[in-house]
């Protein structure tokens, strides 16, 4: 199972877990972003390229399930406004072994950062400002070449 | 051909898709920034600082110097900060 | 928040991921171990030492805490007999950054298997038999020290 | 001293806790595990592969070779296999 949802909406959790879990057997790995309240941010808002980005999510994914022989992987991104302490986004893997479901849940949420395309806004009291891309997360996602 | 912006790029254009019809000098993104920039305003601002730059074409990322051999969409950006 | 349980019973994964979410701010990352049905396993029996045990996943967890700067941990072990799909373990852990929490959870999962006293026994049909410990378990929780 | 037992030593001691009371001449946990053996039946049994035993003194994990000095329970039993 290959899962890529790009949204507005808030996403259920649970309800993604059951669906990896449905479809797993052996580890199940996960990790889910929430929004920092970073030097007093009230609102991020996160932008995307519809279209382009569930293609390149969906890239991601088959290339993960292939390296790692992955039985599930469910990528959950949300776009618009949120605010801190509210999930941005959900990578979860399945795997028959834990090393292959960790590794690839850190593959992705590396890769997504620098092939994905969403662009983060920082808002502070009214003052909005678009958040640079980190030196770390270019190399985060080259130790996977 | 289909022009698309994102982030501070669009704002910095005024506007988030356009359609331009480059003339045949036109080869590869870079290129196309060039003429537009040329236009001044919003597009000379957006696209002064050439290493904050990322291009997509017909949605596959795609370095500036790459040819734009009929493409249908052409997206400029800054470095994607997702996840 | 370090959370360690050991118990008979079923867990309720949601509920764990948001104790997690309430005290984290950036990233969470979880692993949940699923019971396989390798060669036809129908029942798994998971022994521990009462005690020792959760002293050992509680010093496992302060010492994941103190060298990622974990904001929260969750170990979540069940024991006694399982079926094939579900859950044995929960490793949870969240930090402000990503690539902390999911070394931290990977760290866990792997010390975990090598440091705390649980025993396994399979049953096909009737035919019970004690797992032995894998090389490869000796291996990886080898690569953290 | 209160012996305990996991797993498969368990099973071939027959029981998973009991005391014991060694005499000084008993020293470390491979002392305790001579000791035990000598009496026969289960305890040889369980303890014939020393390489596939582990040992825990009050909890906390040691070698074979460690001295058992005054603890209150020594814990017997296969490597682990949890997760």
């Amino acid at each position: 199972m290959i899962r890529v949802l790009v949204q507005t909406e808030p996403f259920d959790l649970s309800a993604e877990m059951m669906r990896l879990e449905a479809e797993g057997t052996g580890g199940i790995a996960t990790f889910t972003g929430l929004v920092r309240a970073d030097d007093g941010v009230d609102v991020l808002e996160l932008e995307h390229y519809p279209g382009v980005t569930e293609r390149a999510l969906t890239d991601l994914a088959q290339e993960a399930t292939a390296r790692w022989s992955l039985t599930a992987v469910s990528i959950v991104h949300r776009v618009g406004p949120m605010r801190p302490g509210e999930r941005i986004v959900f990578v979860g893997t399945a795997a028959a072994h834990r090393a292959a479901a960790l590794e690839a849940c850190a593959y992705l949420i590396d890769r997504l950062k620098t092939d994905a395309p969403f662009w983060k806004r920082e808002s502070r009291g009214g003052q909005a400002r678009w958040v640079e891309q980190r030196t770390g997360d270019v190399d985060a996602a080259a130790r996977w070449r | 051909m289909k022009m698309v912006y994102f982030a501070w790029v669009r704002e910095r254009v005024g506007t988030g898709a356009e359609e331009v019809a480059p003339p045949a000098s036109v080869v590869t993104v870079a290129d196309l920034l060039d003429w537009l920039a040329a236009h001044g305003g919003g597009h000379a601002d957006a696209f002064g600082e050439r290493e904050r730059l990322r291009a997509a074409v017909d949605g596959a990322f795609v370095p500036l110097d790459s040819p734009l051999s009929g493409a249908a969409e052409v997206a400029i950006f800054p470095p994607v900060t997702g996840g």
